[in-house]
């Protein structure tokens, strides 16, 4: 068991979006969490992360270390995707710069290591953020819309990244508009239900 | 981020983020030039705006570089964490499983030997160009290497409190100007004493326990004030 | 003790029990202050050196003293809700910064209305006047940094995280103006503070202070009432409240 | 009563204006302060007051809720 | 986007613009707030830092009162424009069938009636505060009235030119001070001039032709800057 | 036609992105810009747009109005919807507060009405963006990645809603990284071909 979140309650703002959400994700899972816009995916995400803690109730157990990655991609717009990716601030674990370019050559940068990430389009800077996945060793992964901005060859990269992860025994936790990304490998938590 | 993983201790935490935040910082140079360019221009000003006489000039010189310097600091600690609120590297900061006070310090620190440290160093220089007599060079020097301690953490403090508001504009200066106040009485206290001949040193010694004490106060405060923040 | 703090806690009983206290205080209060007042203005004799001038201390001092006691409290109250969690002392935080604003703005336009006959001068820059002049800044730096806030729960966090950051500055900037002030004191001013005061202009002087210590309560409890009021509004107890009346 | 009259009351040897401009402006924002939380107890009580009814009558049946 | 439907005139793109801009600062009154209690704060610091002796004070307050709003004006109009770059208001600005000069103006218009203009009417406040003798308090006003108008106009340039600068463009605006500087020896002389029962009024002339050329000359600078701006 | 663009080149930071594009756009047509990721789709309708000029070479004729919404949706985030829409910077209408509550309601945001726009999620955030589209009469919308952070209903409203508008005469030019949203009413501007 990665995740064993029981009896969640979500609060933004004075307002109670969600309530009784349970959700226990293991190796080998994918899930994603789906429901319309505002239904409050991001908050439910953010408090299993434990970034956001006013306003979430209830239990949430993590077992072992986890990456999250959230709409906002901490990446300095002046610094170059090396310079970025060279430290990542919610881990002790620090890529050497061969590693980094690796994986900026996997998520097809080459040629970009040394730019600003500020210069880069929309989906190319979503791109050096997806870079983290490969130099992290993180069982659990939390991504809130990794597909935003990405185009089609993108996408197929970041679902042949994703198998591969659940594949050696990690999970995924995530959230897209799309439906069924995964197949029948993926499991659906429909926030709907538990909407207020 | 409760991992598995032996933590590291929380000094080598400190030194690597102080080594990324000074990093980030060298690479753009004009971070650091900034502060003493605004405290070289501000100063200009002076000596325009209250009449060129040198020896009422050099009377007032220590109480208007020791409120230059809270000025400067101030516009500097203002955007201390706004950019790594807005990138999301403060979420992810949050998430690391060191106290958020270790890692916050860490920057802060990479901060302040640019600027505050920076600063007090070529102090004397600006010093020297509004008539400050020599005896006052050296405790103006030092009395502002502790006190721009306090100011940047104070500062720090502000923009941790502030960072989550779309409309902060000046609310950060409102709000850590009166807890400035101390600080510059003991600084410009300290310097007119060296001046007169009496002795700055109690003075500095005042500053270096404010110094102190806000080393050990504030990061608890800017920890508890960025999780308020992210929480928002 | 122990017991009575907790039960402060809960909003139902607070809320009657504050109610009572209103009921209580109110008369109380008004009472006080305006026999203060007319003691203060019409009865009390002129000071043999300032003339009647002097009669503005009967708002001014009681003012001042209620306006630093207030900062106090309102640190107190942040400490409480930022360790236990206790949403009434939020309450209180919230609404004691803008009393307390309001009763240091008071003492400095009163002191310079002071200043005026007295020094010749609406303002100087003492030790006492300035940092009285810090501690308002103080509380508005509170009342502004609430106000900024969307979420007003992480609004009553950050300000409880300031005002502590205050409360142990506060003696610091006092200590520090004051020394500031003794090394530059000018000649050309006295400041008739600490003599003496005759029994009959003292008495009404203590009435008055503690007739704003009453009104500081007052004020505080029926903005904490009105606060609860409208945050529990979909709660039991409350309905149930409005349904017995 | 130390004063002989009410306009030396007014007068106050010259500070009268002094004195009663700083008792005027401490009186206005102390009615203020007791005055505007007072006024928003009573309007939230009202407000509960009538929601109650609203969920009263939304509760009861209609041929009794027609006075609503 | 040049559009088939009839243009409007200039003026009145200019008053709907003022007006929208000035309801989105009525809006919230920190923002007017905020820039009278941070020039209040930075005023209380020169006494604290130069000593409370009120004959001193009062020699030099019209130079610290002017240096003040100097640095309070530029601290407010730093940022202007960086809110409409970030969220793409000065792109949808860019398309309007209207010169940006002309929007630009009625957005500084209705800043400068928030900060500059209320600044002025506030000051004779201060100047007491400090000691400035009654005969300076009028001049110091209509002073501070025409000064923050080209104060405010030279700051929104400094804030047009570095507003896509995504380091440091706040202390890089602060190369425009030179600009400044006769602003403020005109504001300052004047007064002066007032309190020593010389004339202020051709000094106050002299404000009134600054402000009237950068009136003119400013906005399109500030337009062409945007431009810049948004083609980096 | 609405939109003649003949022999365009855009350069972004001395590097040059696409060649002698040439497009014309006229009224009933959906033109969808196609491309991977960085190939220049941002950077060429904003060249359309002319809001970047600098490194826009060639001719770009505009017949009539238009309407270009783009990443940053030019929302203030403290300010309400209603407060945001009643004024658009780039056209002279002016709309009342009745048109933009039912604009609101059309994009499914009635009860947000008076909510700063800063604690909106980010679907909703991208809906009062849209929202714009209903109250604008131009005949020609530029839109930029428009379908972003939609959920499924709001991507068939802002389908259905394009339609309408193509309908009615008017021409829309979009980019999406999902092929063929409209289907054979489209039109596909591969910007693959034109890359340097
Ligand atoms: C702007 C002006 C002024 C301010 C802000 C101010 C502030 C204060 C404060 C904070 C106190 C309370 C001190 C304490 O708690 O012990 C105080 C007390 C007092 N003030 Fe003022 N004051 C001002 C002007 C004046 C003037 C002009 C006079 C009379 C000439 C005056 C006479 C007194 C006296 C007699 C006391 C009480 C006695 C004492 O505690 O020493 N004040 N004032
Ligand atoms: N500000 C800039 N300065 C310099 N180069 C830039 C800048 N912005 C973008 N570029 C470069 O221009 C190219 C095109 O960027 P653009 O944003 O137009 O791509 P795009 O087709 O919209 O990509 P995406 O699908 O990721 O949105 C990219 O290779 C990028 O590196
Ligand atoms: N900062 C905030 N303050 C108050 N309420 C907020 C804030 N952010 C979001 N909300 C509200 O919380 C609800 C959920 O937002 P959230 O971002 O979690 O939605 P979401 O499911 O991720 O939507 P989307 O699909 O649009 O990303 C929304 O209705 C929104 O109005
Ligand atoms: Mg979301
Ligand atoms: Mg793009």
């Amino acid at each position: 068991m990665l995740l064993q979140a029981t009896q969640v309650a979500i609060e933004r703002g004075d307002r109670r979006l969600l309530s009784d959400v349970d959700l226990s994700v293991s190796g080998g899972e994918i899930w994603q969490l789906v429901g319309a816009n505002g239904v409050g995916k991001t908050s439910l995400l953010r408090g299993l992360a434990g970034v956001a803690r006013l306003g979430v109730t209830g239990e949430i157990r993590h077992a072992g270390a986890f990456l999250y990655l959230g709409h906002a991609s901490a990446l300095k717009s002046s610094l170059s995707p090396v310079d970025n990716l060279r430290w990542h601030p919610a881990s002790d674990v620090t890529a050497s710069v061969s590693q980094i370019c690796e994986a900026l050559a996997a998520v097809n940068l080459a040629g970009y290591e040394y730019r600003p990430v500020g210069s880069l389009s929309a989906g190319q800077q979503r791109r050096v953020a997806l870079a983290r996945l490969l130099l992290s060793d993180a069982p659990l992964w939390l991504l809130d819309e990794p597909f935003t901005a990405l185009d089609v060859a993108g996408c197929e990269w970041l679902e042949a990244c994703v198998h591969r992860h659940v594949n050696a025994g990690g999970a995924t936790v995530f959230t897209s508009h799309q439906p069924s990304r995964f197949g029948p490998l993926q499991q659906d938590l429909d926030l709907g239900r538990y909407a207020v | 981020m409760p991992s598995d993983q032996p933590l590291l201790s929380l000094r080598v935490v400190f030194l690597r983020q102080f080594l990324r935040h000074g990093r980030s910082i060298m690479t753009s140079p004009a971070d650091v030039a900034n502060p003493l360019l605004f405290f070289f221009m501000v100063i200009t000003l002076f000596p325009l705006g209250l009449g060129p006489d040198p020896t009422r000039l050099a009377a007032l010189s220590h109480g208007i570089l020791w409120v230059v310097a809270l000025l400067a600091s101030l516009m500097v600690s203002a955007k201390l964490f706004a950019s790594d609120f807005e990138d999301g590297s403060l979420e992810q900061l949050a998430l690391a499983p060191y106290p958020l006070a270790v890692t916050a310090l860490a920057e802060i620190s990479a901060h302040w030997l640019a600027t505050g440290f920076l600063l007090a160093l070529l102090s004397p220089l600006f010093g020297v160009m509004l008539g400050l007599p020599d005896e006052g060079l050296l405790t103006l020097s030092v009395s502002l290497l502790l006190g721009t301690v306090c100011l940047t953490l104070i500062g720090a403090l502000g923009s941790a409190l502030t960072v989550s508001i779309r409309r902060g504009g000046l609310l950060l200066s409102l709000l850590i100007i009166p807890l400035n106040v101390p600080v510059l009485i003991f600084g410009t206290t300290a310097v007119r004493e060296a001046v007169l001949g009496g002795n700055p040193e109690s003075w500095l010694a005042l500053l270096g326990g404010l110094a102190l004490g806000s080393l050990v106060v504030a990061p608890l405060a800017i920890g508890a004030a960025l999780r308020v923040s992210l929480d928002s | 003790m122990w017991a009575f703090i907790h039960k402060l806690g809960s909003p139902p009983w607070f809320f009657g029990f504050s109610g009572t206290l209103v009921r209580w205080l109110l008369p109380v209060t008004v009472t006080l202050l305006l026999v203060g007042a007319v003691w203060g203005l019409l009865v009390a004799p002129p000071d043999f050196r300032q003339g009647n001038s002097y009669r503005i201390i009967y708002i001014h001092v009681p003012a001042a003293v209620v306006a630093l006691a207030g900062y106090y409290v309102m640190a107190f109250a942040g400490a409480v809700s930022l360790i236990w969690r206790i949403k009434m002392a939020d309450v209180t935080m919230r609404a004691a910064a803008p009393v307390g604003a309001v009763l240091t703005a008071i003492a400095l336009v009163t002191g310079a209305i002071w200043g005026k006959p007295t020094w010749g001068a609406w303002w100087v820059w003492d030790a006492r006047i300035t940092s009285m002049l810090i501690l308002l800044f103080l509380y508005l730096g509170v009342v502004a940094l609430f106000e900024a806030y969307e979420n007003k729960t992480a609004a009553a966090r950050a300000c409880a995280v300031l005002s502590l950051v205050g409360m142990v500055n506060i003696p610091i900037i006092y200590k520090s103006v004051d020394w500031w002030y003794s090394l530059h004191q000018p000649a050309s001013i006295k400041f008739t503070g600490e003599s003496a005061i005759d029994s009959s202009m003292l008495y009404p002087l203590l009435l008055m202070i503690l007739a704003f210590y009453c009104l500081f309560a007052l004020t505080l409890l029926l903005n904490m009432r009105a606060e609860l009021l409208w945050t529990h509004r979909d709660s039991g107890w409350l309905k149930q409240l409005v349904g017995d009346t | 009563m130390y004063f002989e009259s009410l306009a030396a009351v007014w007068h106050m040897d010259g500070h009268g204006f002094y004195v009663w401009l700083a008792y005027a402006l401490t009186a206005l924002p102390l009615v203020l302060m007791v005055w505007l939380p007072v006024k928003r107890i009573r309007q939230h009580w009202r407000w509960l007051q009538a929601e109650q009814r609203r969920s009263a009558a939304a509760t009861q049946p209609t041929a009794m809720g027609s006075d609503v």
